[in-house]
C-alpha cells in the first residue's frame, strides 16, 4: 500500500498516509488536485467505487474537509482521501463525470454546507430542505438547538429540577453560594 | 412462458383451507414479550432523584419533579423522574444506567386516551395499571452502563501494618483516580450530606479531565484541609453517593487525597485564589485544630489579620493528636497547615487561653474572636476503681504517641468504647505489640466508629466483646499490685424498652466477666474545657456549650467595635467531626466578615 | 419475451422535452401513492404511457439525523441511528458500535459476534420479506404482501422476544449486545425459520411462476454490469448485474467467515433477475440463522465494559465501517475530534444511489404503470437517503 | 418520718426538692468557672420549679402528676459516683452527681410509699416515685447524649 502513497505524492502531492485498518487507509491532498487524483485512483489504481462523499466542517481551522471514500474491490482496500477547502470561498471541481451517482453528493454538500460544484447537474436545486431558508444547517456555527428553541414552542408543563440545587433549597437554604 | 407460469398461481387456493395466521382480537390477548420495552415503572421508595436518567435521555423525554410527600433527605433529592411520551423514544437507557436499579419497564404498551397531555406521568408516584408489573425491561444481569466496582486502593496487608506506623492506604495513581472519577454521575446528592457542602462533583470532574489545579480550587472553596479530609474524613458524602445505591459509592475521600497529593505546596499559591488587600481588622482564634485553622484561613482569604492561639506544642488539634499517623502521616497534615501559615496566618503555639492570656485579653485586644476548642477532655469510666494507675484516657494515649513519648502499655491492653477514638488507640496499642480487647456496651453495629475502622481494627487483631457493661476495676494481686488491673464487666443483652427507641444494653444478672490488663483505655466518650470562659465574657452558654446563633455568634462584644466571640467546631455542633469544624470555621469567617464590615447584618 | 426487449439501456443524457408542446405531460408519483416506495416523490414526463424523463424528489422524511448526532454523546446516538433506515434499524447499530469500537479500541466478546450476526440476518430476512410484498403488489399481485408480512411479523416476534422491540431493536449497542438470548429462544427461531421456509416455497411457486410478473418484470429495468462501478451499485443489484460483490465475503466482517455460504450471482439483470436473486438470498438467510444458531457459543459475556456514557470519550480519528444489508454497502462514517461527542457521522445507504442516480435513468422508456414495479425492484428506503 | 395526710406528704416531698435546690447551690459555690456555674444554675432552677409546682398542688389540695414511670435506662447503678463533684467538675461529674441524686430520691419514696399506711399518703408517694423516674431518666439521657458518646 505503501507503494501507492508514494505514487500519490508524487504525482499528487498526497501527504498523511495513515493505515485505520488492513483494509482502510486516508490520505490527504490539496483540493486542486482532487478531482485529478481521484480520476487516477478509479482509473489506474482500481478504486473504481465510490462508497460516499461528504464534508466535515472543521470551523476551527476555517476550512471544510472533503472526504471521498473509494473501494478497490480487487485489492479489497478502501481508501478516504481528504482535501481541505477554504470556508470563506468553498468552490472545488465536481466529480459528477467521473461517478455517475456523485452529483447527489455534491447536491447534498451545496445545501447542507454551501459547497460549490460547478458544473454538477442540479447542485442549486435543493435536495432534502424543501423551503429551507436558514444556513447550510451542517455548518457547525448554525446551532439547531437554538434554531430549535426559536422556531418551536415547548409543550407546556415541562419544568425540570436540577437535584444538588434542589436539596440546597431544601436542606441548607442559608449555605453561602 | 412455460404452461406452468399460467397454473402455478392458482395454487393459492389451497391457503383457503389453511388455518389462517391471523387471531381474533390480538390486541387484547397479546401481551408485549417479557423483555418488552413499555411504559416505565419506578420503584419511587429505591429510587435516590438523582437524575442520571434524564442525563442520558437524548430525547430529553424526562424531567425530575417534586413529588407530594417526599422530602429531600441525605441521598435522596425527593426528586423523582417524570416521562414525557411524547418525546420519549423507549431506548432504555435510563433503565440501563439507573444507579439504584429502581427505573425498569412494564411489558405494557396500550395506554389510549383522546387528550394528548395525559401521556406523560411520574413512574411509581402517579398511579398506573401496569405498576409493579412483573415482566418487561430490565437490563440484562452483569449489565449496565456504570461501573458498580470501585477501583481498589492499595493498602498495606493487615499483618504487614501493625508492624509500623506506616500510612495503611496507598493513594490512588493517575490511572485509578481518572477511572475512579468516571464511575460519577455528577449527580450532586452527596454536597448536601457533607457538612462543608463541597462542590464534590467539580472535582471530581477535575480529576476526571486532569485538571488538577481547578480541581484544588474547588476543594480550598470549602475546605483548607483536603490533605487531612482525603485522608480521615467520615466522609458522610459516600453515604449519600448515588452509584452507592446499586454499587461501591464512588471513592470521593480518595479522589479529593488523590487531588492534594498531586499538587505539590509550592504549586499551591498558583492554582489559589490570593488574599484580599488588608482590611485593617484583627481577628484571634483559640485553638488550632481543623475549625480554628479553617476560620483563619477564610478570615486571611478576605483580608484579616488572624492570630491563632494552640495550647499544646503543634497545630492540627485532634487531627495530629488525636489521629493516629498512620491513618494521616504528620507531613499530610503539616501540607494543609503549612498553606494556610503561608497566607500570614499566625499560630502562636504552647500559648493556653485561661493560663497564659485570658479571653478578656483578647476581647479586648482583637476585633473578634472565634473559640475552637474542641473536646480535648476524656470522660472517666465511673465505675468502681476507675482510678487505678493503669486506667489510662484514650485521648490522651493517643496524644503521648504523637509526641512520640513511651506509652508502656504493656502486653494485654482493654480499650473500653466504640466509637474512633477506641478503635484508634486499640490499632495504636496494636502497633505498640500488645493483645487488645475492645469492649463495647452495645453491638457492633451500634458502634459509633467508622466502619472501615471497626472491621480493620479487628483484622489486626483486635478482639470486639461487645454488650460487655463496665462494673469495676480491680487491682492485680501480688506481685503485679499497681502494675496491672482486672476489668471486670457484666455481660449484656440488647432490650427494647421503648418503642421507637434504640435498644438498650441490660446487664444478665450473674453474668460477671473479668480480665486482667496492663492497662485499661478509657475512651467512652470526651467534653470540652471550658474553664477558660468568664461569666464577663458575655458567652451564654448551656449544657457545657456555648449557644451561639446561626451564624455561629455567641456574644456581639462589648462595642460595636470589636470583641465580638464566635464559636465552632466540636464544641458546639453534634457532628464532632472534622469536616463539621471545618464547615464551621468557614461559616464563623464569612460571619465575622459580615459583623465586621457591617454587610448584612 | 424477444431478446432485443431484455437489453434495453436507457439514455445517458437527460431529454429536454418541451412541456409546451402538448405533447407530453408532466405528472407526480408520490410522495403519497402505492406505488412509491417510502415518502418520495418521482417528477415523471411522460408521452403517451411512457416516461421520458425522471426526477427523484427526496425531502419528505429528512429528520437531521446527522447533525443531531454532533450534538448528542457518543452512547446517546444508540437509540438515534436505529432510525435512519427503518425496515433495516439493525445495520444502523451495527456500523455505528463497530465504527466507535474501532475508534476506542474496544474488542468486543464472541458470543456478542455471534448474536450481531444473527441480528443482522434476522433483519435482512424481516426486510426482505417487506420488499417482497412490494414487489408483487407493484404488479398488482396483491396476495404475496399478505404472507410476507405475516412472516415478517413472525420474525419481529422474535426480535421483540430476543431485544424488547418489534421495530427499533437498539440490540447492537456499542460494546456488544444488550442482552443474551432468552431461554427458549433459539428454539422459536429455528420453529419460526422453518415457517418462513416453508411461505417461501409458497411464494416462489405462486409469484416467480406467474405469467402476469413474468411478462411484467423481465426485461424491466435492465442494468448493465459496467454501470456498478459507474452508479456506485452495490448489493443484490450488482450481484442480479453478474456482480459478485457481498461485503459478507469481501469485508468478512463479524461470524461471516466461519459461515458457510456461497454469494449468489445472477446474470440477466432486470427486475425478474433481481426479485429471484432476493428470494435466494432468503433462503441463504434462512440457511444462515440455521447455522449461527447451531454455531453460536451457549454462554460467556455478551458485552464488554465501557466508561461512563455521560463522560466517554473517543479518541480523536475517523473510521469507515461498512455491512452488506439487504440492498447493497451500508456504511457510517464516524469521525471524532476526541470529545464526548462525534464530530462528524455520514451515513451510507445504497438507496442514494439506487433511487435517485440509477432510478432516473432507468426510468427514461419505461412504462408509466412499470415505474412502480422498476422502482421497487431497485429496492430502496428514502429514509436512508436523507437522513 | 411518719407522713398521715396529703398535706404532710406533700410537705415531706417540697422540703426533698428545696434540699436538691440547697444541692445544686452548694455545688455552684464550689464552682470555679462560668460554665460549671451556668449549668448547676439551670439544674437547681429545675428543682426550684419542682418546688414550685408542688406547693401549688398542695395549695389547690389536689395531686396532678402523671402515674408513667419512665423507662430505667440502668445508668444509675452502673455509675459510681460516690464522692462529691469537686472545684475542676466536668459536666460528666455533675451529671453522674444528678442522676445519683434523683436515684436515691426514687428509693426513698419508693419504701415510703411501702411504709405508708394513710392511702392519701401512698398515693402522693407512689406519684412521687413516678416523678423522680422521670426525673432520673432526663439526666440518663443527658448523660447517654452528651457523655457516654462513645460506648
Amino acid at each position: 500500500m505503501n507503494e501507492l502513497a508514494t505514487r500519490l505524492a508524487a504525482r499528487y502531492g498526497a501527504r498523511g498516509w495513515h493505515d485505520q485498518r488492513a483494509d482502510l487507509a486516508t490520505i490527504v491532498l490539496d483540493a486542486d488536485r482532487l478531482r485529478d487524483a481521484l480520476a487516477y485512483l478509479r482509473d489506474q489504481e482500481g478504486y473504481r467505487h465510490l462508497s460516499f462523499a461528504t464534508a466535515i466542517d472543521n470551523i476551527e481551522r476555517g476550512v471544510f474537509t472533503l472526504v471521498y471514500t473509494l473501494r478497490s474491490h480487487d485489492k479489497g482496500h478502501s481508501l478516504i482521501v481528504h482535501a481541505d477547502i477554504d470556508r470563506q470561498k468553498p468552490v472545488v471541481d465536481s466529480i459528477h463525470l467521473l461517478w455517475a451517482q456523485a452529483w447527489t453528493y455534491q447536491r447534498e454538500m451545496k445545501e447542507w454546507y454551501g459547497i460549490d460544484f460547478p458544473g454538477s447537474p442540479r447542485v442549486d436545486e435543493e435536495f432534502v430542505l424543501e423551503g429551507w431558508e436558514g444556513p447550510p444547517m451542517m455548518r457547525r456555527d448554525f446551532d439547531s438547538l437554538a434554531y430549535s428553541d426559536a422556531t418551536y414552542a415547548e409543550r407546556p408543563g415541562r419544568a425540570t429540577s436540577d437535584p444538588a440545587r434542589h436539596m440546597k433549597e431544601q436542606l441548607y437554604p442559608e449555605a453561602a453560594e | 412462458m412455460d404452461i406452468k407460469d399460467f397454473i402455478a398461481p392458482f395454487a393459492v387456493w389451497k391457503r383457503a383451507f389453511e388455518k389462517p395466521f391471523t387471531v381474533k382480537k390480538p390486541i387484547d390477548e397479546r401481551p408485549g414479550a417479557p423483555r418488552y420495552r413499555g411504559f416505565h415503572i419506578n420503584d419511587a421508595e429505591r429510587c435516590v432523584g438523582c437524575g442520571t436518567c434524564e442525563a442520558i435521555c437524548m430525547n430529553k423525554a424526562i424531567d425530575l419533579v417534586p413529588v407530594e410527600g417526599r422530602e429531600a433527605k441525605e441521598g435522596d433529592s425527593g426528586l423523582r423522574p417524570r416521562v414525557d411520551y411524547g418525546r420519549c423514544c423507549w431506548c432504555a437507557l435510563c433503565v440501563d444506567i439507573c444507579p439504584s436499579g429502581s427505573l425498569n419497564m412494564s411489558n405494557e404498551y396500550l395506554w389510549i386516551d383522546s387528550d394528548p397531555d395525559v401521556f406523560r406521568y411520574t413512574p411509581g408516584v402517579d398511579k398506573k395499571p401496569w405498576d409493579g408489573a412483573e415482566l418487561g425491561y430490565r437490563r440484562a444481569e452483569g449489565y449496565r452502563l456504570l461501573d458498580e466496582q470501585r477501583v481498589p486502593m492499595a493498602e498495606l496487608g493487615h499483618r504487614e501494618a501493625v508492624k509500623s506506623f506506616l500510612e495503611l492506604v496507598q493513594g490512588y495513581s493517575r490511572a485509578q483516580a481518572e477511572k475512579e472519577a468516571d464511575r460519577c454521575v455528577s449527580c450532586g446528592l452527596c454536597i448536601a450530606s457533607c457538612p462543608a457542602h463541597m462542590d464534590i462533583p467539580g472535582y471530581i470532574k477535575a480529576v476526571r479531565e486532569g485538571d488538577l489545579d481547578t480541581g484544588l480550587r474547588l476543594l480550598y472553596e470549602t475546605n483548607p484541609f483536603p490533605e487531612a479530609c482525603g485522608r480521615i474524613c467520615t466522609h458522610l458524602c459516600e453515604g449519600a453517593c448515588s452509584i452507592g445505591t446499586g454499587g461501591d459509592p464512588v471513592a470521593i475521600r480518595w479522589l479529593k487525597r488523590y487531588i492534594a497529593d498531586q499538587v505539590e505546596l509550592s504549586a499551591y499559591a498558583k492554582a489559589l485564589p490570593r488574599a484580599e488587600p488588608s482590611v485593617g481588622k484583627k481577628v484571634a482564634v483559640v485553638g488550632a485544630g481543623p475549625g480554628g485553622l479553617s476560620a483563619a484561613y477564610y478570615l486571611a482569604l478576605l483580608g484579616y489579620e488572624v492570630k491563632v492561639y494552640e495550647k499544646d506544642g503543634e497545630a492540627g488539634g485532634m487531627l495530629r493528636y488525636g489521629i493516629p499517623e498512620y491513618r494521616l502521616p504528620y507531613p499530610a497534615l503539616d501540607k494543609d497547615i503549612g498553606y494556610i501559615e503561608s497566607l500570614g496566618v499566625t499560630i502562636k503555639r504552647g500559648v493556653a487561653i485561661g493560663k497564659d492570656l485570658s479571653l478578656s485579653d483578647l476581647r479586648r485586644d482583637y476585633h473578634a474572636v472565634y473559640l475552637s476548642t474542641g473536646l480535648p477532655v476524656a470522660y472517666g469510666l465511673e465505675v468502681p476503681g476507675d482510678k487505678h494507675p493503669r486506667v489510662l484516657d484514650g485521648v490522651a494515649v493517643l496524644a503521648a504517641a504523637t509526641r512520640g513519648e513511651e506509652l508502656g502499655l504493656g502486653k494485654r491492653v482493654a480499650v473500653i468504647g466504640g466509637g474512633n477514638v477506641a478503635m484508634d488507640a486499640a490499632r495504636t496499642a496494636l502497633r505498640h505489640g500488645a493483645a487488645v480487647d475492645i469492649l463495647y456496651r452495645r453491638r457492633e453495629e451500634d458502634m459509633p466508629a467508622d466502619a472501615d475502622e471497626i472491621r480493620e481494627a479487628k483484622a489486626e487483631g483486635a478482639r470486639l466483646i461487645e454488650k460487655s457493661i463496665p462494673v469495676e476495676v480491680k487491682d492485680a494481686a501480688g506481685a503485679l499490685a499497681g502494675k496491672a488491673a482486672l476489668f471486670v464487666w457484666n455481660e449484656a443483652e440488647m432490650v427494647q424498652k421503648e418503642e421507637g427507641k434504640r435498644p438498650v444494653p441490660e446487664a444478665i444478672p450473674g453474668a460477671l466477666r473479668e480480665e486482667l490488663y496492663d492497662s485499661i483505655i478509657a475512651a467512652i466518650g470526651q467534653g470540652p474545657d471550658l474553664s477558660y470562659v468568664t461569666e464577663e465574657d458575655g458567652v451564654p452558654m448551656k449544657r457545657f456549650k456555648p449557644l451561639v446563633d446561626a451564624r455561629g455568634m455567641a456574644s456581639p462584644g462589648a462595642s460595636p467595635k470589636g470583641g465580638a466571640i464566635f464559636a465552632g467546631g466540636d464544641l458546639v455542633n453534634d457532628r464532632k467531626d472534622a469536616i463539621s469544624a471545618i464547615a464551621d470555621g468557614h461559616r464563623a469567617a464569612l460571619s465575622i466578615d459580615r459583623h465586621l464590615s457591617g454587610k448584612g447584618a | 419475451m424477444k431478446k432485443e426487449k431484455l437489453r434495453v439501456i436507457p439514455p445517458a443524457e437527460r431529454a429536454n422535452p418541451d412541456l409546451e408542446s402538448g405533447k407530453y405531460l408532466l405528472m407526480w408519483q408520490g410522495p403519497q401513492h402505492p406505488g412509491i416506495t417510502g415518502n418520495m416523490s418521482l417528477k415523471l414526463i411522460v408521452e403517451g404511457d411512457s416516461v421520458v424523463d425522471c426526477e427523484t424528489h427526496v425531502g419528505y422524511l429528512h429528520r437531521g439525523f446527522e447533525k443531531l448526532m454532533e450534538r448528542r454523546l457518543w452512547m446517546q446516538n444508540f437509540p438515534l441511528v436505529c432510525r435512519i433506515a427503518v425496515p433495516e434499524p439493525d445495520f444502523n447499530e451495527y456500523c455505528y458500535a463497530a465504527a466507535l469500537e474501532e475508534l476506542a479500541g474496544i474488542q468486543i466478546p464472541d458470543k456478542a459476534v455471534w448474536l450481531r450476526t444473527l441480528s443482522l440476518e434476522m433483519i435482512r430476512l424481516a426486510s426482505f420479506l417487506m420488499w417482497i410484498g412490494g414487489q408483487a403488489g407493484a404488479f398488482g399481485h396483491g396476495t404475496i404482501i399478505q404472507w410476507s408480512v405475516t412472516m415478517r411479523d413472525y420474525v419481529l416476534d422474535l426480535f421483540e422476544e430476543l431485544s424488547g422491540g418489534r421495530i427499533y431493536h437498539m440490540y447492537i449497542i456499542p460494546g456488544g449486545v444488550r442482552g443474551d438470548v432468552p431461554a427458549g429462544f433459539f428454539k422459536h427461531v429455528l420453529e419460526i425459520m422453518d415457517t418462513v421456509q416453508k411461505n417461501l416455497d409458497d411464494i416462489e411457486l405462486v409469484m416467480f411462476h406467474n405469467v402476469v410478473f413474468k411478462m411484467r418484470a423481465e426485461g424491466l429495468g435492465y442494468i448493465p454490469a459496467d454501470w456498478v462501478d459507474h452508479y456506485g451499485i452495490t448489493g443484490p443489484n450488482a450481484r442480479a448485474a453478474g456482480v459478485a460483490r457481498d461485503l459478507r465475503k469481501d469485508l468478512g466482517y463479524l461470524a461471516y467467515p466461519r459461515l458457510d455460504f456461497k454469494t449468489i450471482v445472477g446474470q440477466k439483470s432486470d427486475a425478474y433477475e433481481r426479485a429471484r436473486l432476493r428470494l435466494l438470498e432468503m433462503y441463504q438467510c434462512i440457511d444462515l440463522i440455521r447455522q449461527i444458531v447451531d454455531q453460536c457459543p451457549k454462554d460467556g459475556p455478551f458485552r464488554e465494559k465501557l466508561p461512563n456514557p455521560l463522560y466517554w470519550k473517543i479518541p480523536a480519528g475517523e473510521t469507515y465501517v461498512a455491512a452488506e444489508c439487504t440492498r447493497g454497502e451500508y456504511g457510517f462514517y464516524v469521525a471524532s475530534d476526541g470529545s464526548d461527542k462525534p464530530r462528524r457521522v455520514a451515513v451510507r445507504g445504497p438507496s442514494y444511489t439506487h433511487a435517485v442516480a440509477v432510478m432516473e435513468r432507468l426510468a427514461r422508456g419505461v412504462n408509466i404503470a412499470d415505474v412502480a414495479g422498476l422502482m421497487v425492484s431497485l429496492h430502496t428506503y428514502p429514509p436512508e437517503i436523507e437522513r | 418520718m411518719d407522713a398521715t395526710s396529703f398535706a404532710e406528704a406533700l410537705d415531706f416531698a417540697i422540703g426533698r426538692e428545696k434540699a436538691a435546690v440547697d444541692f445544686y447551690r452548694e455545688l455552684a459555690a464550689l464552682a470555679s468557672f462560668a460554665v460549671q456555674r451556668s449549668t448547676l444554675k439551670e439544674f437547681m432552677t429545675m428543682e426550684e420549679g419542682h418546688v414550685a409546682m408542688l406547693s401549688a398542688m398542695k395549695a389547690r389540695g389536689g395531686l396532678e402528676l402523671s402515674s408513667a414511670i419512665a423507662v430505667d435506662l440502668g445508668l444509675a447503678k452502673a455509675l459510681a459516683a460516690d464522692e462529691k463533684p469537686a472545684a475542676g467538675m466536668s459536666f460528666q461529674d455533675i451529671l453522674v452527681a444528678a442522676v445519683k441524686k434523683e436515684e436515691r430520691s426514687g428509693e426513698l419514696y419508693v419504701s415510703l410509699a411501702a411504709a405508708s399506711l394513710n392511702p392519701e399518703a401512698k398515693a402522693v408517694f407512689e406519684r412521687l416515685v413516678a416523678e423522680e423516674s422521670r426525673h432520673k431518666r432526663y439526666f440518663e439521657e443527658l448523660y447517654e447524649a452528651h457523655i457516654a458518646r462513645d460506648n
